[in-house]
């Protein structure tokens, strides 16, 4: 049961007005999104439609608490398809930035590693001006163990072992991940950084 | 049921609204649909128009079967021409049931759009009657 | 239902009394001839022979007295005193507007079952005015047997028409009207009304009952094969239908060219069909007949009757007509303000019926 | 000068009959060789269509430009001169029926390519091919094996990105499709994939029975894709039931492609200069739906929004009364000149024509056998079975008739379903009472579905019957009645007043009666339509107009009584408020409009005030509107209206107005389906870019309103909702007015849930969608359907039309087919006055004076005998009740039945 006055109706505007969320109100619930999502193949419970459905509902909690949002692999399936242009991996980006934002408020506890992984991407990125994959899984790992360093390094070993072997056995992962190759101006990436971020 | 008589080709005739069944077998006609080749077809206005001794005169004249086509109870041409025929050919059929000629006489309601269902029909009416054999009036000298 | 109980032999008084007082201008009644029974035309009420009541009972079947005033549109007023079968067919007469119903005064009075003409003639000393049941089995044993229209009649006891007249023990009648005309027609002979209860439920059960049981014994046809067999000695003289009282055309399909075609016509069509049997259409005459008469038709016999060839047309034509009935629940004779089941229809009904 | 129409599919083939039936000069072009259109391309409709484009082809007023396309077009109305593949046309019109392009640029991931998808265009030529062929099987294109599950995928091209707008058509086309498939192949299983049913009407039922009665699985969901595995084709779509994306193998996929403007639009537009749409349509205005923005130049049909068939010849024939209005005329009506019978004498000459149809006949039947053995026969004297058409066809038969003195016909050939008339007619021609005709049906119900062989067989036995019929045909005298060149238009609303002035603008007098006090219909209350304008000013203009033609009487407070008579001549009484005149008119159109229900008891309507309907709303928001949480539920009660074709479109409007008032404020629609159908789809999405939550719930879990909350199963969700409102808003059905049932049983026009039924009931595709089977009688807007201002607009203006051609003759043939009596025969006992649909048999009496003795005379009976007067339409009833034959209907008389049934076995 869904009471609609204990929602906030409010939080399709929060959303509005995230980047990539503008085009939420376009939804007409046809579910092309969720019928061609290869997620939703693995997780039955993954339904964009929903997230939708209940983001304009303004069911706040629900959508921002639900650990689905964070599954999304950003394969685009759906914003290519959508007859209504809702564009829903960046809607659902938005929305995901939304919890974030409450989990660094501490209205809201995150139960995914995946801000953690997006954080430390973006920092190679920022750093570099391209991806070092060591140092992304040194920071992620890192941080998925509460910030222990030593944790970390146990915790990313002990993955490496079948995971990762994986990867490098199939040349996903090469000696050239091992060290750090910056572009030539990383100042112009600095600056973009800060644009982004307002600082 | 009995199986249908060796090499016996009934001879059907329709009585047909011209309105609703007799469009109908164009319709059949137009989009091709084959039925057997054993009904012979009267057009009449309405199926109101339908005089059950038209029906008993051909039974005696020796046809093996009679078909009465009209339009959908509601949809008659003339309002209420296919409430009467139903009424009348309800009749004639409990009469003709004290002699074992009911089962030769069926009526429809088949629309203009209705093609492939006249060629159902005629289909399910060719191979029961086939099975009923020939009308036991067939060159009898009346 | 308005009336009074009377002596069987004041009911000549009445009916002269419903002369005197302009009831009617005239009655249609029963009187014996000889040993048999027949129907009078009254104007004067002198004329009414005593004891009416027992040629009134009397168990015989001459005509329908429908049949008689059939087509009668005038507009003096007719009062028929005669048996349930005969009025019902004088309410069907009335619907097909072969009678006006304000200028007939129908009279019903109970029968007991008839005996036909020939039989009531031979035997009326035997059969005497009134037969009830045991004398009906009495009789059937000694070869005197009530027409078979009869036996398989369930309504044999009056109630319908204008006015009733009941059998009551005792050697009374009870006299009452049941329609507005009746119950004024008898108001204006002085008679003093009351309120009677005129059902006879039970009575009736018991004949319906001991009727249908007549009925299932009766020999069916069920194939056109046996209704050639059955009909094989018909002569094609029409009697049933010129005696038939519902069939009322003013000229009978079967006497026009196409139901009946002669010389050059019947040569053509021979010549269509290599050969056929004349005089032609018998069969067709009788499918056609049962069909044209099959919601009207009040099972009274007067075809059987009629039939020179003696063919128990009972059998054929009460018989189907009965089954046609049922389907449109429809009880001939018994409402004048029914409609015709050919004259009506509901949106949505008889489906099953069609195919 | 003329009317030029550019088009020749069934909109531009609607217009130029109507035009040049009433005596204009029509110019009809087309780009193709042949008429027809996109129509033509489906099999039921082509056969409606054909006979239309052979009455166009003989058309003596209408100059027919195949393989022809406009090139320039100069001047203004009244006198434009047109170039069409370099040869000049002068016309005082032009109307635009360019038609429509089917959408073709479906995505990849629809298995394009794969033979089993197929768009619905082509799947109707399979089905086609299927029904002709030897098995009569519906056989998969791949791999010949039997279909037996088909999936139909609707809005392929619509509501997307690369077309906005709904392209209105396809929903109903679909569900004829299944329909069809159902019909044929019962086992087969269909599921059919959409967003919204977006049919209405008659088509609202038929989808219903496809659900309730063929057991057709409507599926809500948008499919993406048609997955192929080895050839196998699968589609996969949310079960929201099981909250679970289920996969379902199919053996066929059927695109329900959408409509695009024609690609010769933008062309035409530029030739033209009329302006186009951002959709690219012909641009035209709710309130003059056929008129583009160049006067004089008038458009019909697809061309200006997507619509079906019914909806573009109602455009078409209003088209071409506004064309018409414009031109003068200057050619003779066929049919109405002067005609001379010869006596068709005692001596039976009968002669045979076996066409061929254009070998379909020869195909199945052995055409010189049949010819054989029918000149065996007696009276035959003459057999001709040389002829290939129609056209030289009806030339041998004229020739017979004046050469050889034949005075019997019997026509073996096309159907007399379609072409009896023209056959009737080519025997008047030449002198031949037109009803000692008789009419084989050789093509479609012989040689067309019997194999050879069996084919020459029937066709013997057919044309046997028919040749014994014809022996007993008679000689009908044809009479002619002049025409009243007058018109009655009941209702004056806006769509009764629309059509009053289009019939007085073309020169006839009309008679305009409204039963209430003023005019104006339900335009008097004064909304805001969905252009913005007032109604009250759209409708001042109309009443303007209307009040100050003096060809146009109006009768307010009144009503019509006691008509008689039929097309062309009738008569009636109007009374009322200072009326009590006698009228005659050759014409009448119903527009008796529709009226709102109330809702009573539906969510405590009429105890709470806090619930309102649509319209009620629509008034609210006029003045202030206080509340904050507005929930509106769609399809609610009561019974015995039908859902008007704008409740969709009425509800956006009045949310999007509130809106616009309040922003803030909350709005929940409770839907079933959403029907913005056409370019009313934006509204749609403006009302959800507004904010508007729409919830969708099932047809069997109604919501529920108690305590002030109202409860709904969200289907998406699968959950119960619960909102809290200030204000529940109602969308209920329309009801049919109430004079409709009296106006059913005066004019004779059945009803279908109070509303008038077009001539065409069944089959689908609608081709007069004015008339009604009462010749002379005409219907439109609300009166048939409730819609919106537009299409009441274009209904109304195509009555007027189609009522035009009736009184631009001057006289009309009284119907031949009628019941007599054979007053010596009939008993009158009055069975066939009862019976009789129509009222037109009564029962004379008279008195039978009688002398008794020759004492005295006394009256002593009735004579009653039964007489057929005008009414009668020709159904037989009556003449098959009698049973002394004594009634009976010319042309189906006993005899001539029995002759058949003699020769029939």
């Amino acid at each position: 049961m869904i009471k609609t006055w204990e929602l906030d109706l409010n939080f399709r505007n929060e959303i509005l007005n995230e980047p990539g969320g503008a085009h939420l109100s376009a939804c007409f619930q046809c579910s092309t999104c969720t019928i061609g999502c290869p997620i939703a193949e693995i997780v039955p419970s993954y339904n964009p439609r929903k997230i939708i459905q209940m983001s304009l509902l303004g069911m706040r909690e629900e959508v921002l608490s639900n650990p689905d949002l964070w599954i999304c692999a950003i394969c685009q399936t759906c914003t290519a398809r959508c007859p209504q242009d809702v564009r829903i991996s960046d809607l659902l980006a938005a929305i995901r930035r939304i919890a974030e934002k409450d989990a660094e408020a501490g209205k809201l506890k995150i139960d995914s590693v995946r801000p953690l992984f997006e954080k430390a991407f973006l920092h190679q990125l920022e750093k570099y001006g391209r991806l070092f994959d060591m140092g992304l899984a040194m920071e992620f790992y890192k941080g998925k163990e509460g910030g222990s360093f030593i944790k970390g390094q146990l915790a990313m070993m002990k993955d490496f072992k079948d995971f990762g072997m994986r990867m490098f056995k199939k040349g996903k992962m090469g000696p050239k991940a091992m060290f750090p190759e910056k572009v030539k101006k990383t100042e112009e990436i600095k600056k973009i950084f800060e644009k982004v971020e307002g600082k | 049921m009995e199986e249908a008589k060796e090499g016996f080709e009934p001879k059907i005739i329709g009585f047909t609204c011209n309105w609703c069944t007799y469009a109908g077998a164009d319709l059949a006609g137009t989009s091709r649909k084959k039925y057997p080749p054993n009904v012979r077809i009267i057009r009449l206005m309405c199926s109101g128009r339908l005089d059950p001794m038209f029906v008993l005169k051909v039974l005696l004249n020796g046809a093996d079967g009679v078909f009465i086509g009209g339009c959908h109870p509601g949809e008659c041409h003339y309002i209420k021409g296919n409430f009467y025929a139903r009424r009348r050919i309800a009749a004639l059929r409990t009469i003709l049931k004290q002699f074992g000629l009911d089962n030769r006489v069926r009526s429809e309601w088949i629309s203009a759009s209705e093609g492939d269902k006249f060629a159902r029909v005629m289909k399910e009416m060719a191979e029961d009657i086939k099975k009923l054999g020939p009308n036991p009036m067939r060159d009898k000298i009346l | 239902m308005k009336g009074t109980e009377l002596k069987q032999e004041d009911l000549e008084g009445l009916f002269k009394r419903l002369l005197e007082k302009k009831a009617v201008d005239c009655l249609v009644l029963p009187h014996k001839v000889g040993n048999n029974v027949a129907y009078m035309l009254v104007k004067d009420g002198d004329k009414i022979e005593s004891p009416a009541a027992s040629a009134i009972f009397a168990p015989s079947f001459g005509v329908n007295a429908a049949n008689i005033v059939k087509g009668w549109t005038i507009p003096e007023r007719v009062g028929i005193v005669a048996k349930p079968c005969e009025i019902r067919a004088a309410i069907e007469l009335m619907k097909l507007k072969q009678m006006d119903k304000d200028s007939v005064l129908l009279i019903s009075a109970d029968c007991s079952g008839a005996f036909t003409n020939q039989d009531y003639a031979d035997h009326a000393g035997e059969i005497g005015d009134w037969v009830d049941s045991g004398k009906i089995n009495e009789l059937k044993d000694k070869g005197i047997a009530i027409r078979e229209a009869c036996a398989i009649c369930e309504n044999r006891l009056a109630d319908v028409g204008d006015i009733i007249i009941e059998r009551v023990d005792g050697g009374k009648v009870l006299v009452a009207g049941i329609t507005d005309m009746g119950v004024e027609a008898l108001s204006s002979t002085e008679l003093s009304l009351e309120d009677k209860d005129v059902e006879r439920q039970a009575e009736k059960e018991k004949i319906a009952a001991d009727a249908k049981k007549e009925k299932e014994e009766l020999p069916k046809l069920s194939s056109v094969e046996e209704l050639e067999e059955f009909l094989r000695d018909c002569i094609g003289c029409k009697n049933c239908r010129d005696m038939c009282p519902v069939c009322y055309c003013k000229e009978c399909f079967f006497e026009q060219p196409l139901g009946k075609p002669v010389g050059g016509d019947l040569l053509n069509l021979a010549e269509l069909r290599s050969a056929i049997g004349v005089p032609t259409n018998q069969l067709l005459y009788h499918l056609t007949r049962i069909y044209h008469v099959c919601t009207t038709c009040v099972g009274c016999g007067a075809c059987e009757d009629a039939c020179p060839k003696n063919i128990p047309l009972t059998r054929l034509y009460p018989m189907i007509a009965e089954k046609v009935q049922e389907i449109f629940e429809y009880e001939p004779g018994k409402d004048v303000e029914e409609p015709l089941p050919f004259i009506t229809y509901e949106e949505e009904e008889l489906e099953e019926h069609l195919r | 000068m003329g009317i030029a129409i550019i088009g020749g599919g069934v909109a531009g083939i609607t217009a130029a009959l109507d035009l040049a039936d009433s005596g204009f000069k029509v110019y009809l072009i087309e780009k193709n060789a042949e008429l027809g259109g996109k129509m033509a391309e489906l099999a039921e409709c082509k056969t409606g269509l054909s006979p239309k484009i052979m009455e166009i082809e003989n058309h003596p007023n209408i100059e027919l430009l195949l393989s022809s396309e406009l090139e320039s077009l100069s001047g203004s109305a009244g006198e434009f001169k047109l170039k069409v593949s370099g040869k000049e046309i002068e016309a005082e019109s032009v109307v635009l029926a360019p038609g429509y392009d089917v959408f073709d640029e479906i995505p990849k991931s629809y298995a394009i390519g794969h033979p089993d998808v197929v768009t619905s265009l082509e799947f109707e030529g399979i089905l086609m091919n299927a029904t002709a062929s030897e098995t009569g099987e519906l056989l998969r294109p791949s791999d010949g094996k039997r279909v037996k599950k088909i999936g139909f995928i609707q809005c392929i091209g619509s509501r997307c990105q690369e077309n906005e707008i709904c392209s209105t058509a396809c929903c109903a086309y679909t569900a004829k499709e299944a329909w069809e498939v159902k019909e044929r192949y019962p086992d087969m299983d269909i599921y059919v994939f959409y967003m919204d049913i977006r049919v209405f009407g008659k088509d609202e039922e038929l989808v219903a029975e496809l659900k309730d009665k063929y057991g057709v699985k409507y599926i809500r969901s948008r499919v993406p894709e048609v997955m192929q595995e080895n050839g196998a084709l699968s589609v996969k779509f949310e079960n929201l039931e099981k909250g679970a994306i289920d996969k379902l193998d199919l053996d066929m996929v059927v695109l329900a492609v959408g409509l695009l403007p024609s690609k010769t639009l933008s062309r035409l537009a530029e030739i033209t200069g009329v302006k186009t749409d951002k959709y690219g349509y012909l641009e035209t205005s709710i309130t003059n739906p056929m008129e583009t923005s160049v006067s004089g130049v008038f458009a019909c049909g697809t061309a200006t929004a997507p619509m079906k068939v019914r909806e573009s010849v109602a455009q078409a024939s209003g088209a071409a009364l506004n064309a018409a209005l414009l031109s003068e005329r200057t050619e003779m009506i066929p049919g109405q000149e002067e005609r001379k019978y010869v006596e068709a004498g005692e001596e039976l000459k009968i002669g045979v024509f076996i066409c061929g149809c254009e070998g379909e006949v020869g195909k199945s039947v052995d055409i010189p056998a049949v010819a054989e053995r029918v000149k065996q026969l007696k009276g035959v004297v003459d057999v001709n079975s040389e002829t290939d058409t129609m056209e030289a066809a009806m030339e041998a038969i004229e020739g017979g008739i004046v050469d050889q003195g034949l005075n019997r016909i019997v026509f073996a050939g096309y159907s007399p379903r379609k072409y009896e008339d023209t056959a009737r007619d080519a025997c008047a021609k030449a002198g031949l009472n037109p009803y000692l005709l008789e009419m084989v049906n050789l093509r479609e119900q012989c040689a067309c579905v019997y194999d050879k062989g069996a084919a020459t067989e029937a066709a013997v036995d057919l044309i046997l019957m028919a040749v014994e019929r014809a022996r007993y045909l008679e000689e009908i005298p044809v009479e002619r009645y002049p025409v009243i060149p007058k018109a009655l238009v009941i209702g004056g609303g806006v769509s009764g007043m629309n059509a009053t002035l289009g019939i007085a603008d073309a020169g006839y007098e009309v008679y305009l009666v409204e039963k209430e006090p003023e005019l104006g219909g339900s335009l008097r209350e004064n909304i805001e339509l969905q252009s913005g304008e007032k109604s009250s000013d759209v409708l001042k203009e109309f009443i303007d107009r209307v009040q100050s033609n003096e060809r146009i009487n109006v009768y307010t407070n009144a009503k019509e009584e006691d008509v008689t008579g039929r097309a062309g001549s009738f008569k009636a009484k109007i009374v009322g408020e200072g009326a009590n005149e006698d009228i005659d008119f050759g014409a009448c159109i119903i527009a008796t409009g529709t009226n709102e229900s109330v809702p009573e008891g539906y969510y405590g309507y009429g105890k709470d005030k806090n619930v309102v309907t649509q319209p009620e709303f629509g008034k609210i928001l006029g003045g202030a509107l206080s509340a904050n949480t507005v929930v509106m539920i769609q399809d609610v009660g009561p019974d015995g209206g039908v859902n008007p074709k704008y409740s969709s479109i009425e509800l956006m409007n009045n949310v999007l107005k509130a809106k616009d008032k309040n922003p803030d404020l909350n709005v929940f629609v409770l839907y079933q389906d959403i029907k913005t159908y056409g370019k009313w789809e934006v509204l749609y999405k403006e009302a959800r870019e507004k904010g508007v939550i729409f919830l969708r719930y099932d047809k069997d879990k109604p919501p529920k309103y108690e305590d002030g909350i109202v409860s709904v199963h969200d289907v998406i969700l699968n959950d119960e909702i619960q909102i809290k409102p200030d204000l529940v808003v109602l969308s209920t059905p329309a009801m049919p007015a109430e004079e409709n049932e009296r106006l059913s049983k005066m004019f004779k026009i059945p009803l279908k849930k109070g509303f008038f039924m077009e001539e065409q009931e069944r089959p689908k595709m609608v081709l007069t969608p004015v008339d009604t089977v009462n010749e002379g009688v005409f219907i439109c807007g609300s009166a048939v359907y409730p819609a919106l201002i537009d299409e009441c607009l274009a209904m109304s203006s195509a009555a007027a039309s189609r009522a035009c051609v009736l009184l631009a003759k001057d006289f009309i043939e009284t119907p031949a087919v009628t019941s007599v009596v054979d007053e010596l025969i009939c008993s009158g006992c009055g069975v066939c006055v009862d019976m009789c649909p129509v009222e037109a048999i009564e029962l004379t009496e008279e008195p039978v004076p009688v002398v008794t003795f020759g004492v005295a005379t006394v009256i002593s009976g009735t004579k009653r005998v039964a007489k057929v007067n005008d009414g009668c339409m020709g159904c037989g009833s009556c003449a098959s009740y009698c049973p002394s034959g004594a009634m009976s209907l010319k042309h189906f008389r006993d005899k001539q039945v029995y002759a058949q049934l003699d020769y029939a076995v």
